[in-house]
């Protein structure tokens, strides 16, 4: 579903709209976005002439992510942890932290996501131009964790948005999230220039 | 070569004055008129004013843009100016005639231009000029008062009171 | 707001900084090097001992969420034999609430963290995927006895030792590791 | 002398070139597919926190430092007579010197004044 | 003579025609120039990143390429293949044409800069003000990508830009003046070789002032204003993607380039330096300087916009004219063979000015009845 | 193809000249009256230093008046600018019209 | 008189980098300056207290841990606490000492984490957030080895603690104890002469005592602001009153005496981990007999203890079934930042971001 905010000019009118936009969201959200696994499986048809380009191109993509942290808990913290001096996410190339959508490779979702703040995730997903890729960091992001049953939690985001790679634990350890980043990476590597983001297929 | 660097650069100076009369956003406007400057600049170096066209840069571009631009962003409705006044016609009467008075006359002069190769360096020459005996001293200094009573006339005229 | 300190503070602050440029970085580089994780890890998933477990079911009551998934019939002397035995890691916050709560010492926290997926369904853990083997072993966490099977936790407090020599991490295959229980 | 601001012309040239294809290049590659995304009407709003913006954006605008941007306008201009003095400070000798002598302490004073007014001070 | 004149009168005797004698080595020049000043932006970009991670005890980039100098290629190769986005509300001109106002007058600024002996493009008389200049020209650039986007964040960051730029300019070119009266010229190559002792050493302050005016100019922390990722997120660029957010990224670099060589030129003495060829004695000041930068930034917070204002108008602007002053006292008495003199006097003169005046004056601001 | 000489610079001083006499009579929005007598004063600039190149390339007496008319129009466009903001805060508009009454 | 401004009005959060989480301030500005703010909350609501209606006693702890989740191991104790004066348990002496000496290393470990965030807000490069992880990695390394999770905890029990230290944890303590100042040392000598940074936090954001008292702020906000206030001292809970502590004050209640006053505060903590190694029972049992579904009697309860970052209460309603028929939970940040409104009307927009880092809130305690 796409967010549309409507023009407002006072907060009354913004209050009132991001209300009925999180309850027609809470309503639309229903099905889970399904998980695009098949490319496991698939051999890749690579262009023969754009073998070697593809090649470069998905390590350039691979090597330098700018990640976007969506930090809303206490995932986030680990994730800050992965990106300290004594995991250093910098050493894969992402050390340039882009709070701006508009620069970021990868969204890491670190946290608990409730309804509310899901418009706000997916509005930040949409924002982010292509190719992009979703990392869900931490039980909540994966399924609502222990919040599941609660009413305002969004039951896992991919609900709400296509997910790439799934980190479990609560939270994840530093080096599980660089697993996790490093699985993500496995799969850019397997992208072709045209078709790098092989979860929209 | 210097035919069409003149005449690009006479095109675009002309261009962009109309631009920042036609263009109704005025922020565009200011841009325009900051492209103006620059070709400005870019002529005076044909004229081998090389200090002056820096300078025209500098002033022009670097802080006469940047206060209209402040004043720009300090007054409200100001984004889409309103049309051009009723004075329209008369006024395009009034100019028109100038210019045509005016290249007339420029046609019509013989100038008596020596044939003095230009000079090389000018920063040394204006300072010469401007601060030796030959005489802009006192000119200068009166400029300069006249610029320190500019700034105090602006305070005064803007301080909140 | 004075300069009282003529800049003073920022030239310290700078010293501190040059300093650290020259001091070793405390960085492990993760997946070439691991560290050796504490000996109580609560891993990202459960270690289950199939032939120790009666199917009672005191952990999936214990389970704050309801998680564990646990289907069984009773087979002959009325034992209960385990047909399914599920863990939604997806969902498990691994806070070992189950573990504690086993009578029989049936179920322990893993070691491993390194479970990233691509899809959603891989994060079941099927009763085959739960049950100890060579590959997935249990932690201490709750379960002193296999303490001693377990090498030492590599503290960054001693990251060097009195000769500051960097402590060397071991990569993952070269520690010295228990059989199981 | 115009030869050499010929050089800065033409580099000029080359750069306005260089600069322009490197925004081009995406549009380019974009028209032959290499490029994924489509446009949406979520991605085209402007990012302000995943919020959306209240209200207008430009604004008006209460630049508490035009004051500052006035004195600016007004120093910058006395600079420009330093410059052609400073090349020739030797050969001008102390007769310049009082000449510049007297432009920063009529700056001086300017500046004083508005320090005294309150003007420097940013409320 | 600069090199691009030996290359003409190579031209010249081998009997090319005229336009071809004047047309050929600009063009090789320029495309030096600029091949030089990407590869350098490049090693500048891997350099911080590295640098950074080790005063904060990490490793940084390691993985891509030998010890992750390819990090920076990587980075361009994924930035070309990313959407690029024009939000509805922006100015769609304005925000198209911002980048390249931002970046031209960057690459322009290195028609000036001396890389060695003789090899700079033109040694203009005006050179250093033309630095001036023209990079006056990117604050506006700025402004249109910050006005032209449509965002809030970035409307703030635009205004943001021009405070710094009216509070740093003037004492910045007072600083060049003070140069200028001892080298008799504002030719990059006079200035060099006027520099028996570097300058740095000749005038503190007004390096001091030079240096923190480019810094300024550069956004560089702690004036980092203008992108200040913790106020507004990502300021002016914060709408821009793709190639567009990269000419900004790389401008940043380049600025930060440029006005390493521009500091490197007029107070480290340039290109000179014993044994080494020019051109190293160049990289290797460029270096110090930008890792200096990287140093400050590594260790200093952000000011306010006000107090980086106050600074800029009640210390350095003072300091600035108080050192023009002197020098000029100084140039016009002291005979030419004295210059350690004028070295003792005026790191005596910066010490007391900073002592007295870190008394007197107070950044100021604070808060605002509403 | 014509030949750059004095006439041709002064031509196009009188056309800018021109253009931003047309525009400070007909605008309406006072800042951009200061950008049209900007226009203006810059074609007189124009005019000095083609005068100064060509009849006095020695003395350089237009660029020294040159430099004379930038100061002054930079004393301009600060005070006009600073009345601007004086009018702006009583009546809240840029219109000419409210100029035309010198009394506030 | 100065010119009258359209409003403008601006998001700060929920995702941005310097709101700690999902915090969503609503701005009018002035040009830079704040003319008002509306502090908007629930971006992180997970229901905790909701959740904890179904839960046992023992189950709600991994909620608890989830609260302030930089400080887990106090929300953990100061439950445990609440729950043992409902049913009346003794904890056995071992455990309490455990209790202390991990809730003081918490306390070090969130106001460093407060701290290195509220410098970065200021504009510092990460550095000092990195330099401050060094150590908190430390004591993460010790609690992982105690309860084998990084950063919630789940160890604390009604009755006492889940498992007894192992055998090399007194060890390490020690040395962490014995090294940590110098590190302290170095971060003063990082930033706190700093010029630029005093300038940026000295006088910013007052925070009256008056109005400190008035809204019941709490813990080191309380504390900068001149009220010499600490539950540990007022009204001694576990076996604070066995400990030699002092409790530093501000003067002024700005920015930088919060900061100040926290970095004050980690070396008392240093000081009562050392008392409490050298007091420590060595052996003993570590948790009372407790049921694993446990039924406290039925009534009411309030507990509350000083939490890093404040005065952190429950209160427990049971009605003697193995869930607490309402748990409600009083989180000291929300009740401090109910001063966030008049302390940043006036000030810019990077001020505004520097008060709200001083505050340290965390949303899964603000939320719930
Ligand atoms: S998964 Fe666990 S650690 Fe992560 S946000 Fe949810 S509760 Fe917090
Ligand atoms: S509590 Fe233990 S024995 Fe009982 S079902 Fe669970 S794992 Fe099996
Ligand atoms: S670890 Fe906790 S959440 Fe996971 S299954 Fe056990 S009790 Fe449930």
């Amino acid at each position: 579903m796409e967010i549309i905010r409507p023009e407002v000019t006072t907060p009354q009118e913004a209050d009132l709209a991001e209300g009925k936009l999180i309850n027609s969201f809470l309503e639309t959200c229903t099905g889970q976005y399904p998980d695009p696994d098949k490319w496991l499986d698939e051999e890749i048809r690579r262009n023969v002439l754009l073998t070697t380009v593809d090649a470069a191109v998905a390590w350039a993509r691979q090597r330098s992510i700018f990640p976007l942290i969506f930090g809303t808990a206490c995932c986030a913290f680990e994730m800050i942890a992965a990106s300290g001096p004594r995991f250093d996410l910098s050493r894969f190339g992402m050390d340039i932290i882009r709070f701006s959508p508009r620069q970021a490779d990868v969204m890491l979702i670190t946290g608990t996501i409730t309804w509310k703040m899901a418009t706000a995730a997916r509005m930040i997903y949409d924002q982010m131009p292509e190719p992009k890729w979703v990392i869900a960091v931490g039980a909540c992001a994966i399924s609502g964790g222990t919040f599941r049953e609660s009413y305002s939690v969004v039951p896992g985001v991919n609900h709400i948005m296509p997910v790439d790679v799934y980190v479990p634990g609560c939270p994840p350890r530093p080096e599980a999230m660089i697993h996790g980043i490093n699985r993500l990476h496995a799969k850019i590597v397997k992208g072709t220039i045209d078709n790098p983001n092989l979860a929209l297929k | 070569m210097l035919e069409i660097a003149f005449a690009l650069l006479a095109i675009t100076a002309v261009a962009s004055a109309v631009a920042v009369i036609v263009v109704r956003d005025i922020f565009r406007a200011a841009l325009c008129l900051i492209l103006l400057f620059m070709t400005v600049a870019g002529v005076y170096l044909l004229l081998h004013a090389d200090f002056l066209a820096i300078v025209q840069i500098l002033v022009y571009v670097g802080a006469i843009s940047i206060l209209i631009i402040v004043a720009i962003m300090l007054t409200r409705d100001a984004r889409q100016g309103p049309p051009l006044g009723n004075l329209k016609y008369p006024a395009a009467v009034v100019g028109i005639l100038l210019l045509g008075v005016v290249v007339f006359g420029i046609i019509n002069t013989a100038f008596v231009i020596p044939d003095n190769a230009p000079l090389q360096e000018t920063v040394k020459p204006l300072g010469k000029a401007l601060f030796g005996d030959s005489g802009y001293l006192l000119t200068m200094e009166i400029a300069v008062v006249m610029l320190l009573s500019a700034i105090l006339g602006a305070i005064a005229v803007i301080r909140e009171k | 707001m004075k300069f009282e300190r003529y800049g003073t503070g920022i030239v310290k602050g700078m010293a501190l900084t040059l300093k650290h440029l020259f001091r070793a970085p405390i960085t492990v580089q993760y997946p070439d090097e691991k560290l050796n994780i504490s000996r109580r890890t609560r891993g990202n998933e459960l270690v289950w001992f199939p032939e120790k477990c009666t199917g009672c079911g005191t952990c999936t009551k214990a389970c704050l969420q309801g998680n564990i998934i646990l289907v069984t019939h009773r087979g002959e002397e009325s034992k209960f034999i385990v047909d399914k035995f599920e863990l939604d890691s997806g969902r498990c916050i691994f806070c070992g609430l189950c573990v504690e709560s086993c009578p029989y010492n049936a179920l322990a926290m893993g070691l491993s963290y390194e479970c990233a997926k691509y899809s959603r369904k891989d994060l079941v853990l099927s009763k085959e995927r739960l049950a100890v083997s060579n590959d997935h072993q249990p932690s201490a966490y709750y379960r002193p006895q296999f303490d001693d099977q377990l090498p030492d936790q590599s503290l960054l407090l001693y990251d060097r030792d009195k000769g500051g020599q960097k402590l060397k991490f071991l990569p993952l295959s070269k520690r010295k590791r228990g059989s199981g229980a | 002398m115009l030869e050499q601001y010929g050089y800065v012309g033409i580099l000029l040239i080359v750069a306005i070139l260089f600069t322009i294809t490197i925004p081009m290049l995406p549009m380019l590659l974009k028209r032959i597919g290499l490029i994924p995304g489509k446009k949406n009407p979520t991605k085209v709003q402007s990012y302000e926190c995943g919020m959306q913006t209240v209200g207008k954006t430009r604004v008006q605008y209460n630049f508490r430092y035009y004051f500052f941007a006035v004195l600016f306008v007004l120093l910058d201009m006395l600079t420009i007579f330093l410059y052609p003095w400073a090349v020739n400070v030797k050969e001008l000798g102390a007769g310049g010197l009082v000449a510049v002598g007297i432009i920063l302490s009529l700056l001086t004073v300017g500046y004083l004044y508005a320090w005294r007014k309150g003007a420097l001070q940013w409320k | 003579m600069t090199l691009l004149d030996q290359f003409q009168l190579i031209l010249k005797t081998a009997g090319w025609p005229e336009w071809a004698v004047y047309l050929t080595p600009a063009i090789v020049g320029i495309l030096i120039i600029i091949i030089f000043v990407l590869t350098v932006v490049i090693v500048f970009i891997w350099w911080e990143r590295r640098l950074i991670s080790r005063f904060q005890i990490r490793l940084g980039p390691n993985r891509c390429g030998p010890e992750g100098i390819l990090q920076p290629i990587a980075t361009a190769v994924k930035i070309l293949l990313k959407e690029d986005i024009v939000p509805e509300k922006a100015d769609k001109l304005i925000h198209f044409i911002a980048p390249i106002i931002v970046f031209v007058p960057i690459l322009l600024i290195f028609a000036v800069v001396p890389f060695g002996e003789g090899a700079i493009l033109v040694d203009l008389n005006v050179g250093i003000i033309y630095v001036i200049a023209i990079s006056s020209i990117s604050v506006i650039g700025i402004f249109m990508a910050a006005w032209g986007s449509g965002n809030k964040y970035s409307y703030i960051s635009g205004m943001r830009s021009i405070a710094q730029m009216v509070s740093y300019e003037i004492p910045v070119v007072l600083s060049i003046v003070g140069i200028a009266l001892v080298t008799g010229s504002f030719s990059m190559i006079k200035i060099v070789e006027a520099q028996s002792i570097p300058f740095i050493l000749l005038q503190p302050l007004g390096f001091l002032i030079f240096f923190l005016g480019s810094l300024a100019e550069m956004n560089r922390s702690p004036f980092d204003l203008l992108e200040a990722d913790s106020e507004i997120v990502a300021g002016y660029h914060i709408e821009y993607s793709g190639m567009k957010f990269a000419m900004f990224y790389l401008g940043e670099y380049g600025v930060a380039l440029a006005y390493s060589g521009i500091i490197t030129t007029l107070f480290l003495s340039g290109w000179q330096g014993p044994l080494l060829p020019p051109i190293l004695w160049f990289i290797i000041k460029v270096m110090l300087v930008f890792s200096l930068i990287i140093w400050m930034r590594a260790t200093l917070p952000r000011l306010r916009v006000d107090q980086l204002m106050s600074f800029a108008w009640k210390f350095l602007l003072p300091m600035a004219v108080i050192n023009l002053v002197v020098v000029a006292v100084e140039v016009l008495v002291l005979p030419a063979g004295l210059q350690w003199v004028m070295v003792i006097l005026n790191f005596g003169l910066a010490a007391v000015l900073i002592l007295l005046w870190s008394k007197l004056f107070t950044l100021g601001g604070g808060r605002v009845e509403v | 193809m014509f030949s750059v000489g004095l006439d041709q610079y002064l031509i196009l001083s009188a056309v800018l000249f021109c253009i931003g006499l047309f525009g400070v009579l007909t605008q309406r929005n006072v800042i951009k009256v200061i950008m049209c007598l900007e226009i203006m004063l810059n074609a007189v600039n124009i005019a000095l230093i083609a005068f100064s190149q060509y009849i006095t390339p020695v003395t350089l007496t237009g660029q020294v008046f040159a430099i004379f008319v930038m100061v002054v129009a930079a004393a301009e466009v600060a005070v006009g600018i600073a009345i601007i903001f004086t009018v702006y805060r009583n009546r809240e508009s840029v219109d000419i019209e409210n100029f035309n009454i010198l009394k506030w | 008189m100065p010119i009258k401004t359209e409003q403008f009005y601006l998001n700060v959060g929920p995702q941005h980098p310097s709101t700690h989480g999902v915090f969503r301030l609503r701005l009018s500005l002035d040009g830079e300056v704040v003319t008002d703010v509306e502090p908007i909350i629930g971006y992180l609501h997970r229901g905790i207290e909701k959740l904890a209606e179904s839960r046992t006693y023992t189950q709600i702890i991994p909620l608890t841990d989830r609260l302030d989740y930089l400080a887990s191991m106090t929300d953990n104790v100061a439950y445990c606490l609440a729950v043992e004066k409902l049913a009346g348990i003794k904890i056995p002496e071992r455990a309490e000492y455990i209790r202390v000496i991990f809730s003081e290393l918490m306390r070090i470990s969130s106001h460093m984490m407060a701290v290195g965030f509220y410098l970065n807000d200021c504009g510092a490069f990460f550095t000092p957030v990195l330099y401050m992880w060094r150590e908190r990695e430390k004591i993460i390394d010790l609690f992982d080895m105690v309860c084998g999770q990084r950063l919630l905890y789940n160890y604390m029990r009604v009755g006492g603690v889940s498992q007894d230290v192992p055998d090399e944890f007194l060890p390490a303590i020690k040395k962490f104890v014995a090294e940590m100042p110098r590190y302290i040392g170095e971060y003063n000598q990082l930033i706190k002469q700093n010029e630029i940074f005093l300038a940026r936090s000295k006088g910013v954001g007052i925070l009256p005592k008056e109005t400190a008292v008035n809204i019941g702020a709490s813990g080191p906000v309380l504390r900068a602001s001149g009220v010499k206030w600490d539950i540990r001292k007022m009204d001694p809970y576990s076996i604070y009153d066995r400990f030699d502590f002092e409790v530093p004050t501000g003067e002024a209640g700005d920015c930088y005496d919060r900061y100040w006053v926290r970095i004050q505060e980690m070396t008392q903590s240093l000081r009562i981990i050392e008392q409490a190694i050298n007091q420590i029972p060595a052996k003993g049992p570590i948790c009372s007999e407790v049921p694993q579904f446990f039924r406290p009697p039925p009534g009411e309860t309030y507990g509350y203890i000083e939490a890093p970052k404040g005065n952190l209460g429950f209160y427990i309603v049971s009605d003697g079934s193995i869930a607490p028929y309402r748990l409600h939970i009083y989180p000291p940040t929300l009740i401090n930042i109910t001063a966030l409104k008049d302390m940043m009307i006036g000030w810019k927009v990077a001020d505004l971001i520097i008060i709200f880092g001083s505050m340290d809130v965390v949303l899964g305690e603000i939320d719930r």
